[in-house]
């Protein structure tokens, strides 16, 4: 097979600026790219798992100088589950996806992609961009004034976090002089202090706007709940898991010191604390489910930033919590367009992800659970824990009562959109069963 | 509810006198108060007069009783009741009647609404004439149905048993109740089912 | 062996999804005799004797990574003896009571696997796995009865069970850096107490002991007769089977008493033990619905067998053990007979039932069978467990419980009576109500069966749990076939049954010697009146204990549940404040922004 | 043990059985005798209740109200008499051997479930009422006297009533529990506890005929009372036996060759003096309301039982 | 390369930029308003990144006989493409406004959705 990791950013990106010209058919043929990238998403994740990281160079150029691509375990398994849930959740969307809609998609999921598997950071702003830019159109795209309102705070913060993130950028550039991620690596120590922080500081706050970090999170209630519930699902599990992961990046590769990992675990406990509570009170489906993934996110980020202190079980935690967290959030997404779960396939979604979130074994929400705790206990932070475990039971509390209430049988859901949630949710038990997880967050990463 | 029949009569004779004699001295009482001689009760059994001595005692239900007390007049309403408590009680029973008003009347003779001769509806023992009679009076009726017991005469459960169609028939006369034929019917086969061992 | 189970039970979970409720039930049934067939034949293999399997016996199962241990020991043996025959009985009774398959049977199976796992788990993280699937496929079948607060509370105490042992489980883990149960031993001090103590409150949740039981009396008292059957008669069970694991069989009382060797630990767990029994048996003689007094009376059973944990003598844990495999039985037989009644009539409250004794006489065998074991009557084993308790409170001198003990068992006649006569007896108020189906019948005396065997025999139980003891290292206490010998008395069932029969002999002379007669149940004395002037109010069960209500209210009124819903106003109130941070204003939020920016620059910069 | 043994012991069983009842009954009648001559009345003859119970059980109707309400009858006297054979006697040691004080208070049980379970097939509603009366008082007066009989059990470190009187029995009079201060306290709260085990006045509350037309046994008739009134009389001997033998050394004074006929007259002494006492107190009370009653026991009375048994306690520890 | 080449000036002006933006941000309530602030704190970013970019006395990136000194063409790449995602963004944002002014009549912020 012959991998060129380069495809899954160009195949969308072509395909996304050819669909205007065949208006009619843009729908088929963004469901063609979108499952050529799953597939070929899934041939690279294999590719890794058993070969190991993927370089490929831009345009001859050798880095240091030359834009490049790295994919290592890391990357490879945010690019499967982005491509993967972006198929699902294309088949799902199924007819109202019409051809500005499949334009849009294909650029998120390009932009998504490409922020995952870059080893280039102003490549990743420029990704960031990308991917901000097609989510506010798709919020947008439902034209009433709630998705209205919640484009425009998206559109407000990301437009500050972009600014943000460019001044971070230009701030190490200025240090520097190179854009690689793995030269600023190599070099972060030359770094005059100051302007080392500064740099991390504005690169936190621009990346956390888009990986819902708390107090950054504003826009997330309003964009999730405006949305339809296919961008819901898709906000939930590619440009937030790109964005955490590029907070990953940071985090483990270029500022791999003790002050930011620090931060970063307190940032993650009090972000998955306001999360929960502020999901515990929440009438309204789609927002508590906003408010939750901040939640999770918080989670996540505690998961990479004790990762960071170099604790195989972090981040062994961090990709089940990823995972269990984009096959869940995504299908009850899906889930939330009907009040009720009706049918064997919906209450098999509605259920599988809400314990899954829980984290109840086998599922992968479990795992991640499991992992994070070893972890924790590993560098002795009892607060942390418990904190986690209180967490962990406000939100049993409320998505006990999402699942009283969404008992009944008065929705209508076609079968294939049932389907393609019950096969998301499935997902949450598959990467629970199998060892795919495990065995690939033990392998090296790239800059490691 | 007629329950207490028996168209082969159960023989008192046939009782040992064993029997009799325990039966004769633990005469167990439930009186009917609804009359105005009621008031001369508390006096029998309190220490003045002492019925207890003669191992007579008052009972809460006619499950437990073997004496049925009528204490004065009884009207059609309480009547009903009287012939069910009596119904309920165990054999062999005894029924007193108590002061003139069961006997013919008494002082409500011409009432449109009490019952003259109270042996028409249930068989009655032993009458206390008076209107009211005294303590001594009840305890001396006592007395009597021991006498009549002993002797073997006291039977005015087994009569009930014998004619019991008649004592029915008394009863719905004075009840103004129209038995249907089916209905009867029903009874009879109740009666039949319920026939006594 | 062992694997071909598992793989069964999940394939015949899968299969009895789809097909029909009765040909689903008849799979179930066969299936769940299967884990029995595996007791059988270890039994035959190695005997009642001690054998703790060899590590090279386990078996290991591969999972996302990791590996789990899987074998059988003594304990889990007895425990297993205990549990899995009310899978088939279970099984069988749900034969007739399902109208439409709709996921029960598989549920189960699923319940079974996991019963299975838990009991079989070599070390923490299977024991946990187990646990937690348990914990799920039972909310499923909670989640069945569409109650917000039975599924609320099941699924927020489940989960605050499964932190708790997972905190617990942690600490062992990095402290041994092993999960094995076998290398639990090497842990002690502070940490060693905080495992051992977060665990025993973990399955503390699931063995109701109060006041984790908040969750019991709504889920009890809405799911499904046969799944709830389970739940208490099992579960439970699993509960305490966890306790007895880390207190005794992993000498988690040493690393209590080690820590702070001037508090008696385990003294704490009798007290709960004490109050639950004797609150719960309070709490249910107040109750009306049939569902909720079981519900308090299970709660106040298995009390009991907390106390006997706690009281920890070799005297106080065979009763204990005892009083388990009674409850088992006999609130299972109770609860199936309630669900019998509910499926007869569809009535749950005892005030609107009444009088079905006549109409369904086995079923009111059953009933009062399980009731005398229940009320501890000398005629079932349940007494001999009991005796065991009391015996070692005594012995213990143990002041304050062994009262309170006693008691509750005084309490346990009081709400007994009340299902007897109000479901049972008093007011015939259903004409039309026929005996229940065969199956269900069968079910209920095929659990009544080791109630009358283990009355005469108190001495087969005894050696049935001897193994388990021994492996903990528990002694035996002293027991023929029929006699049971403590330091304090002795008890033999069998002079006391063959005296109740020759004692049955002067009574049956009285009742044979004179003829009665049977009357009607309109036949009753009321004071003279007819019985169709006082139908209504014919029924004395309407507010049974009403005396006692009003005395005892006041005092339990605030109950654990009230403070529950208190600290879960609390988080809701602290939910509303923080949820205000999104005020909604995207001016607001830019603030934020900047303010973190500071923050973070701040942080890095300064400190 | 041999065959004659086993055919002694029978006699001795049957012979304490037909003691037992006839003792009952005796007393029955003399407790009212006794009422009768507070009451200022001549009162019944002592072998009254010989009369009733002769008479009640040669009645010629008895009506039953289906299996359950037989079962009231069967239980009730084979439950007594196993109560009764399972306490120590005079000092006589039946089956108390085989079972201890915990046996007993649950095999008290047994026909008093068994009378209840009657009592509710019968349908009356008086009798479901009664019995719930019953019950309650049971919950009532056993929260002092298991503190009490705790007490003992703790201080003689058995639980074995035969023990019990044994240890009693060591020095006759002196070594009666109720010679020690504590269990003087005690006595007193298993003394009222004892009046309500009794059913007697101010504790008739189950039975109150003005009320609830004799509660429980409202449907009961002919043998069916018959029976009840045997089981009420063997009741009357056992517990008061049962508070012999805690307190009172089970009547015990002599030991040697024959002494078990001066033991049986003792503990016969013993007996009556309780149930006198009884009688008396019953004679000059009104009676409680039901929840009067309860928080009788389980205020006054339960505080009064449980200073022993921390007096107790506090002598043990030592 | 350090900060003593750095110019004055254009740093106080990237400052200034940057604040008035801001300000325009967090205290305007006309959508419009905020946007046009957030263009100017792009502007303000743009401008730090050429600033960077600058060699005092350097030429232009372009080829020619005397390049001896010239200022770092990367920087000025990035600005062209900051500048083409900043107009994308407010071509977007100006579509957004509109469709937001014929739903609610006004430009003004409305709160909506909050808690």
């Amino acid at each position: 097979m012959v991998i060129h990791p380069v495809l899954l950013i160009a195949i969308p990106l072509i395909t996304a600026f050819i669909i205007p010209i065949f208006k009619k058919y843009g729908a088929a043929i963004a469901g063609g790219a979108i499952a050529f990238n799953m597939g070929y998403a899934i041939g690279i994740f294999f590719h890794v798992y058993s070969n190991g990281k993927i370089y490929e160079t831009i345009a001859g150029f050798n880095p240091p100088i030359g834009i490049f691509l790295a994919i290592d375990s890391l990357s490879a398994l945010l690019a499967l589950i982005i491509n993967l849930f972006a198929f699902i959740n294309f088949v799902a969307i199924g007819k109202e996806a019409n051809y500005k809609f499949s334009m849009l998609y294909l650029l998120a999921i390009a932009g998504s992609t490409g922020i995952v598997i870059t080893g280039d950071i102003f490549n990743m702003f420029v990704f960031f961009e990308i991917t901000a830019v097609a989510s506010y159109a798709l919020i947008a795209g439902k034209k009433d004034k709630k998705a209205l309102e919640g484009a425009i705070k998206y559109m407000v913060l990301g437009s500050i976090a972009s600014s943000f993130i460019l001044i971070g950028i230009a701030l190490i550039y200025s240090q520097l002089k190179t854009l690689n991620i793995y030269d600023i690596a190599a070099r972060i120590a030359s770094m005059d202090a100051k302007i080392k922080w500064a740099s991390f500081a504005m690169l936190l706050t621009g990346i956390g706007v888009e990986a819902e970090i708390f107090p950054l999170n504003g826009w997330v209630p309003s964009a999730y709940q405006g949305a339809s519930e296919g961008v819901a699902s898709l906000l939930s599990f590619a440009p937030s898991k790109a964005a955490i992961y590029a907070i990953a990046r940071l985090m483990l590769v270029i500022f791999p010191f003790h002050a930011t990992y620090e931060i970063a675990l307190w940032v993650g406990v009090i972000t998955l604390l306001i999360g929960e509570l502020a999901a515990f009170m929440q009438e309204d489906v789609k927002r508590m489910l906003a408010y939750s993934s901040i939640g999770q996110m918080g989670m996540i980020l505690i998961a990479f930033s004790l990762a960071s202190q170099d604790l195989k079980y972090a981040l062994i935690a961090s990709l089940f919590l990823i995972v269990s967290h984009a096959a869940s959030k995504s299908s009850l997404f899906l889930l939330s367009k009907s009040e009720k779960m009706h049918g064997m396939a919906s209450k098999y979604a509605g259920i599988v992800s809400v314990l899954s979130l829980i984290g109840m074994p086998p599922l992968a929400g479990f795992w991640g659970k499991w992992y994070l705790m070893l972890a924790a206990m590993d560098e002795k932070l009892w607060l942390v824990i418990i904190l986690i475990f209180f967490a962990g039971i406000v939100e049993t509390a409320y998505f006990a009562r999402y699942l009283h209430r969404s008992i009944g049988n008065d929705g209508e859901l076609s079968l294939r959109y049932k389907a393609t949630m019950a096969a998301m949710a499935s997902f949450a038990i598959l990467f629970g069963l199998l060892p795919l997880v495990y065995k690939i967050a033990s392998l090296p990463l790239w800059g490691g | 509810m007629g329950l207490h029949n028996g168209d082969k009569m159960m023989r008192y004779e046939e009782w040992s006198k064993l029997a009799r004699k325990a039966s004769k001295r633990s005469l167990w009482m439930v009186h009917f108060c609804t009359g105005c001689g009621a008031i001369e009760m508390p006096p029998v059994m309190t220490s003045r007069y002492d019925m207890e001595r003669f191992g007579i005692a008052p009972m809460a239900t006619p499950r437990q009783a073997d004496v049925l007390l009528i204490t004065g007049y009884l009207t059609v309403k309480t009547l009903r009741r009287v012939i069910q408590v009596y119904e309920q009680m165990q054999s062999p029973k005894y029924v007193i009647a108590f002061g003139s008003c069961t006997i013919n009347g008494g002082m409500y003779w011409d009432s449109y609404n009490t019952i003259k001769h109270l042996e028409k509806y249930i068989p009655v023992d032993l009458y206390i004439a008076g209107c009211m009679p005294r303590p001594e009076g009840i305890i001396n009726a006592f007395l009597e149905l021991m006498k009549l017991i002993d002797e073997g005469k006291a039977r005015g459960w087994e009569r009930y048993q014998k004619y019991y169609d008649k004592y029915k028939e008394n009863q719905r006369r004075v009840f103004n109740f129209e038995v249907k034929e089916e209905e009867k019917e029903e009874k009879e086969q109740k009666r039949e089912k319920n026939e006594e061992h | 062996m062992l694997d071909i189970i598992f793989a069964e039970l999940v394939v015949a979970a899968i299969i009895t999804f789809f097909v029909r409720e009765k040909l689903a039930a008849i799979i179930a049934f066969f299936i769940s005799l299967l884990p029995l067939l595996a007791l059988l034949d270890w039994a035959s293999n190695y005997g009642f004797a001690i054998i703790n399997l060899g590590i090279e016996n386990h078996m290991k199962i591969y999972l996302a990574g990791v590996t789990l241990h899987l074998a059988i020991t003594p304990l889990s043996w007895f425990f297993a003896l205990m549990i899995l025959p009310l899978f088939p009985v279970i099984m069988l009774y749900s034969y007739s009571f399902f109208k439409e398959n709709d996921g029960f049977f598989a549920l189960m199976l699923l319940s079974l696997f996991a019963t299975f796992g838990i009991l079989l788990s070599r070390d923490m993280l299977s024991l946990f796995l187990f646990w937690e699937m348990m914990s799920w496929s039972s909310f499923l079948l909670v989640y069945r009865s569409k109650d917000k607060n039975a599924i609320m509370s099941y699924l927020i105490f489940s989960v605050f069970a499964a932190f708790a042992i997972l905190f617990g489980i942690i600490i062992l883990w990095h402290e041994n850096s092993s999960l094995l149960l076998s290398d639990i031993l090497n842990i002690s001090g502070k940490l060693g107490f905080v495992a051992i103590a977060s665990i025993i409150t973990g399955f503390a949740v699931k063995a109701v002991i109060m006041p984790l039981h908040a969750w019991a009396p709504f889920v009890y008292s809405k799911c499904d007769e046969p799944f709830v059957a389970f739940l208490s008669g099992g579960l439970s069970k699993l509960g305490y089977y966890g306790i007895f694991l880390f207190l005794f069989s992993l000498k988690g009382v040493d690393i209590l008493q080690n820590y702070m060797t001037n508090v008696s630990w385990n003294y704490l767990l009798a007290v709960f033990g004490a109050l639950s029994a004797f609150f719960a048996t309070l709490i249910a003689i107040l109750q009306d619905d049939l569902r909720k007094l079981l519900a308090y009376s299970s709660i106040g059973q298995l009390g009991y067998i907390a106390i006997g944990f706690g009281i920890g003598t070799p005297l106080a844990i065979t009763g204990a053990l005892f009083q388990a495999f009674n409850h088992a039985f006999f609130k299972a037989i109770l609860f199936l007979a309630a669900g019998i009644v509910a499926y007869r009539t569809g009535k749950w409250k005892i005030s609107e039932l009444g009088g079905l004794a006549y109409k369904m006489p086995f079923t009111f065998m059953a009933t009062l069978f399980a009731i005398f074991a229940l009320a501890a009557i000398p005629i079932t084993s349940g007494f001999a467990s009991k005796w065991l308790l009391y015996e070692a409170a005594i012995q213990q001198k143990y002041v304050f419980i062994a009262p309170i003990m006693l008691i509750a068992g005084v309490g346990a006649f009081l709400y007994s009576f009340r299902i007897l006569y109000g479901v049972f007896l008093g007011e015939n108020r259903h004409d039309s109500v026929e005996e229940a189906p065969k199956s269900m019948i069968a079910a209920l005396f095929i659990l009544v069966l080791p109630l009358i065997i283990f009355v005469v025999f108190p001495g087969y139980m005894l050696d049935l749990m001897k193994p388990a003891l021994q492996a903990a290292g528990i002694e035996s206490i002293a027991h023929t076939k029929f006699a049971i010998e403590t330091s304090l008395a002795k008890y033999n069932s069998i002079a006391v049954l063959i005296t109740l029969m020759v004692a049955m002999i002067p009574a049956f002379v009285i009742y044979k010697a004179r003829k009665h007669r049977v009357t009607s149940f309109e036949d009753n004395y009321l004071a003279g009146e007819p019985y169709e002037l006082h139908k209504p109010a014919m029924h004395a069960a309407n507010n049974y204990y009403k005396p006692l209500k009003k005395v005892l209210l006041p005092y339990l009124e605030p109950g654990a549940t009230y403070y529950f819903e208190k600290i879960y106003n609390g988080i809701k109130c602290v939910s509303n404040a923080v949820r205000r941070i999104y005020t909604g204003y995207v001016q607001d939020y830019a603030i934020y922004v900047v303010l973190f920016l500071l923050f973070v620059m701040g942080w890095l910069i300064w400190i | 043990m041999d065959m004659i043994g086993i055919a002694i012991k029978i006699t001795i069983l049957i012979a304490y059985a037909i003691i037992g009842t006839c003792t009952g009954l005796l007393f029955m009648g003399i407790g009212r005798k006794i009422v009768a001559r507070v009451h200022n009345r001549v009162g019944p003859p002592f072998y009254q209740n010989f009369i009733d119970v002769a008479k009640l059980l040669s009645k010629k109707t008895n009506i039953s109200h289906g299996w359950i309400f037989d079962l009231a009858l069967l239980f009730s006297i084979s439950g007594i008499l196993l109560t009764l054979l399972f306490l120590p006697i005079g000092g006589v040691q039946l089956l108390s051997t085989d079972g201890d004080a915990f046996l007993v208070l649950y095999l008290l049980a047994i026909p008093s479930l068994g009378f209840a379970l009657g009592a509710g097939a019968s349908g009356n509603p008086n009798a479901g009422v009664g019995v719930m009366r019953a019950l309650v008082m049971m919950l009532s007066y056993e929260l002092p006297f298991v503190i009490t009989l705790i007490a003992l059990m703790i201080y003689y470190d058995t639980t074995s009533l035969a023990t019990i009187v044994r240890m009693q029995s060591i020095n006759g009079i002196k070594s009666w529990a109720i010679t020690m201060p504590p269990f003087m306290i005690a006595a007193f709260a298993a003394d009222m506890a004892l009046q309500g085990m009794l059913m007697e006045q101010p504790f008739d509350i189950p039975v109150a005929p003005h009320e609830i037309a004799s509660g429980p046994m409202v449907e009961f008739g002919g043998k069916y009372l018959g029976s009840l009134m045997l089981y009420k009389a063997i009741a009357l001997v056992a517990e008061t036996t049962l508070f012999v033998d805690l307190f009172l050394g089970g009547g015990v004074v002599a030991h040697g060759n024959f002494a078990f006929v001066i033991n049986f007259i003792v503990w016969l002494a013993l007996i009556f003096l309780l149930f006198a006492l009884s009688i008396l107190i019953a004679a000059s009370f009104p009676r409680f309301r039901i929840e009067q009653a309860f928080g009788f026991y389980w205020k006054y009375e339960a505080i009064i039982a449980a200073i022993s048994l921390i007096w107790v306690y506090i002598m043990v520890i030592k | 390369m350090n900060f003593a080449a750095l110019t004055l000036p254009c740093y106080i002006t990237v400052a200034a930029l940057l604040s008035i933006g801001l300000y325009g941000v967090i205290s305007k309530s006309n959508l419009m308003k905020i946007f046009i602030s957030l263009s100017i704190m792009e502007t303000g970013v743009n401008l730090l990144l050429i600033t960077i970019g600058h060699i005092p006395g350097g030429t232009a990136p372009i080829e020619n006989a005397n390049f001896a000194k010239y200022v770092d063409p990367l920087p000025q790449a990035l600005v062209l493409t900051a500048i083409v995602i900043g107009l994308s963004v407010t071509a977007l944002a100006i579509a957004v406004l509109i469709s937001y002014y014929q739903k609610n009549g006004t430009l003004e912020y409305k709160e909506g959705m909050k808690w």
